[in-house]
């Protein structure tokens, strides 16, 4: 490591300090403000229902997905889960035939 | 006292994507004398020159740069080198006296217009043409990329194929001053296909095809 | 220090007068802006879009122009070099640093000229008012230096690959769009007026463009060289 | 049978039971539609390990720069295209996330435009590959390249989709640094991370084994 190099570091990090945190609070800020009156076409789109960070409570979490999987049924949760382990099954297989072509190619 | 340059290259290889150039070239160039590289179109002798200037990274093999206090680090190259070549062109958009003008600034040396003036005479162009080099024959920018060439005074002269394009009259006058900057002590390598210009060297590299 | 503004200068007047007795870059820089700028004008013209989206739209829509322009012609400067085969002399003759700092010179007043001529013209045929011309123009200039900065690397790149015009803008647009979109944020602010999110948009784009410029004249001997 | 062997089967075991996991252990999060929130399990990781292989790519191209060594080339040009690949994953489960939330499968949400950007670097960095036929060349300018989006990066992942308001769910580490998951669920999220990681791992060193003997065929020629 010359001097240059360490002084390259130091310079990209006081610049990323000084700028991007402190820009990304202030933005956030300044934007929910600005922008959630006019956005780009997000609400149109979106579903009726509210977006929100997963419930805290884990009680009301396990009861609230064992009411959803009675209406969507386990039989279908079974079929997409079968897919995707044959998926993987099929993956794994492919990417472990290469691995021994490989070595074989490598030689000793 | 000029401090000669001697210049040093080991199993020189270059492959532009899958096709190699050349493979395994090794020689030296030595102060006072003049290197002459030979070989049929398309051996790489161009190629060769610019591996030498290092204006570009061979694939294998090593070139060195050796004055008396050892070896010449790579930044000192451009000061040390002068250079005419088909692949260094000049700024057709400028006179000569503007080109000349422009090497000097961008090498730092004190730019001295009766100086500019006499390299420009030296080669035998008119330094008041208000031409600009795009407008100038390929002999007489032939000659101009020779004054470029000695501008800074180089220990190390690299020519490539320097007398193309020159009328008789000028290929004698080359060869005058080719030896003549051999003599002072400066260490030349010439790449020619030019039956008069091989003998000018005492030394020789010759590319296979 | 001295010596070194000096050979840099010495590369930015070569490239100026090369420039002014071809005008290559100008030349389709400026045509580039005019025609954007016409389509625009013509298509939307001053009362195309509802008054309250006006700063956003219109300090997008003026970015837009600027870039695209930018595409066309700020290449030239180290594409030139490459195409004529002069780039080898100037490679033997200057110290990298110096042909970085003389390009980056030389486009940052390309663009600044082309932003001169550019943005009065956008501000009178779109019917633009701005709260705070000062700010604007501080986003403006901002903007032309980061712009430059990260045009000047990616040409030096492109030149020395092969189909460099295609090239440019597929480098190029990944490394500008955050830029991007700080500038709008940023000119979109200063024609509401709100300063503070100027400050804050002016913030970013300055730590993005130094962050570019370190990591830019760390990097460029190595593009050159290579 | 070798350790590595071993080790791969373990790999295969690991992952089976995480997909098994994710489906039928795990309880689905409350305030998603149906079962939509499950593809965090694979959603996520894939985003991660493209993340980590831009990393790897960069610290890759910084070590070719300083050593000149052909071998880290071939890491960072390893690691670049299982960051694509991986990129492209997280994209495609992200749009069927959305289009089962949002209603639409691409809606330039902030967190969709910033990995549209990434996928623009990945592909901008394999058009300059392309285009440069010397190889050291072509290492060398890929390397600058490399170095030159990845400072971006910050500003484009954390900067730019905080810029808007976005539908995105908070991300993992999100603001308020506070983990929001159901404790069954973040074990298995945990376990996928991981999962995927090692296959990252797996797939990065097999990509960097077939690019170098894809070379020394090449540099037979020579």
């Amino acid at each position: 490591m010359t001097k240059r190099t360490v002084l390259c570091w130091c310079l990209v990090a006081a610049f990323l300090l000084a700028g991007g945190p402190a820009a990304v609070v202030r933005a956030q800020g300044g934007a929910t403000r600005a922008a959630v009156p006019r956005d780009s076409g997000g609400p149109d789109l979106a579903p009726a229902i509210e977006v929100e960070a997963p419930a805290p409570d884990p009680a009301g979490n396990v009861a609230a997905s064992s009411a959803v999987s009675d209406g969507g049924g386990s039989s279908g949760l079974m079929a997409v889960m079968g897919v995707t382990l044959i998926i993987w099954l099929g993956l794994f297989l492919y990417v472990f035939g290469l691995d021994r072509k490989v070595r074989r190619l490598e030689g000793p | 006292m000029r401090r000669g340059v001697t210049i040093r290259f080991e199993g020189i290889g270059k492959r532009f994507g899958r096709r190699v150039v050349m493979r395994g070239i090794a020689g030296q160039a030595r102060p006072g004398s003049i290197l002459v590289l030979t070989g049929p179109n398309g051996s790489g002798k161009s190629t060769l020159l610019q591996i030498l200037a290092g204006l570009i990274r061979p694939t294998r093999g090593e070139v060195r740069y050796l004055d008396g206090d050892g070896e010449v680090p790579r930044e000192e190259w451009r000061h040390r080198i002068g250079m005419a070549a088909p692949a260094l062109a000049l700024y057709e958009e400028l006179t000569a006296m503007e080109n000349l003008e422009f090497c000097a600034r961008v090498r730092g040396l004190e730019v001295d217009g009766d100086r500019l003036r006499n390299g420009l005479v030296a080669v035998g162009l008119d330094p008041d043409r208000p031409t600009v080099v795009g407008g100038f024959s390929t002999g007489m920018q032939q000659r101009l990329k020779l004054a470029q060439a000695v501008l800074h005074d180089p220990d190390v002269l690299l020519l490539d194929e320097p007398g193309a394009n020159l009328d008789p009259d000028g290929q004698d006058w080359l060869a005058e001053f080719v030896r003549g900057m051999a003599e002072e002590g400066r260490t030349v390598v010439v790449a020619t296909n030019d039956r008069d210009e091989m003998t000018w060297g005492t030394d020789r590299v010759a590319l296979p095809g | 220090m001295w010596r070194f503004l000096g050979e840099t200068m010495a590369v930015f007047a070569k490239d100026m007068r090369c420039e002014f007795r071809t005008r290559v870059a100008f030349n389709s820089l400026a045509l580039f802006a005019v025609t954007t700028l016409a389509a625009v004008s013509y298509t939307i013209g001053p009362y195309g879009i509802a008054e309250a989206d006006r700063p956003y739209l219109l300090g997008a829509l003026l970015w837009i122009v600027v870039f695209f322009a930018a595409m066309a012609g700020l290449d030239r400067s180290f594409v030139k070099e490459e195409e004529t085969h002069t780039a080898p002399l100037l490679r033997l003759a200057a110290r990298p640093l110096v042909v970085w700092g003389g390009k980056l010179l030389f486009n940052t007043v390309t663009l600044a000229l082309l932003m001169a001529i550019l943005v009065p013209l956008y501000v009178v045929l779109m019917g633009l008012s701005v709260r705070t011309p000062g700010w604007f123009i501080l986003v403006l200039a901002a903007g032309c230096l980061a712009l430059a900065v990260t045009t000047t690397i990616v040409a030096a790149i492109v030149a020395r690959a092969m189909s460099r015009g295609a090239l440019f803008a597929v480098l190029s647009v990944p490394l500008l769009l955050p830029l991007l979109v700080f500038l709008i944020q940023g000119t979109r602010a200063a024609i509401e007026g709100r300063v503070p999110d100027v400050l804050a948009a002016l913030r970013a784009v300055v730590s993005l463009g130094g962050v570019m410029t370190v990591a830019s004249a760390f990097l460029f001997p190595v593009v050159w060289h290579d | 049978m070798t350790r590595r062997d071993i080790l791969l089967g373990a790999l295969f075991l690991w992952m089976a039971a995480v997909i098994w996991a994710a489906f039928l252990w795990a309880p689905a999060a409350a305030g998603f539609l149906g079962q939509s929130s499950r593809i965090v399990f694979f959603h996520v990781p894939t985003a991660w390990v493209a993340t980590l292989s831009f990393l790897v790519s960069f610290i890759a191209s910084v070590q070719y720069l300083r050593t000149r060594d052909p071998r880290w080339d071939v890491r960072a040009h390893a690691s670049a295209s299982l960051g694509i690949v991986f990129t492209i994953l997280a994209t495609v489960t992200g749009s069927i996330f959305a289009r089962i939330m949002w209603g639409s499968y691409w809606n330039w949400d902030p967190r969709e435009t910033s990995i549209t950007f990434l996928l623009l670097i990945y592909a901008a960095y394999f058009a300059l590959r392309g285009a440069v036929p010397d190889p050291e060349r072509k290492a060398a300018l890929a390397a600058v390249y490399a170095i030159l989006a990845f400072v971006t990066v910050p500003f484009l992942v954390f900067v730019v989709p905080r810029i808007y308001w976005s539908l995105h769910p908070d991300t993992i580490i999100n603001t308020k640094g506070r983990i929001t998951m159901d404790s069954r669920m973040f074990r298995v999220f945990m376990a996928s991370l991981a999962g995927f990681t090692g296959l990252a791992a797996w797939l990065y060193d097999l990509e960097c084994r077939i690019e170098a003997l894809r070379r020394k065929a090449e540099e037979e020629i020579l």
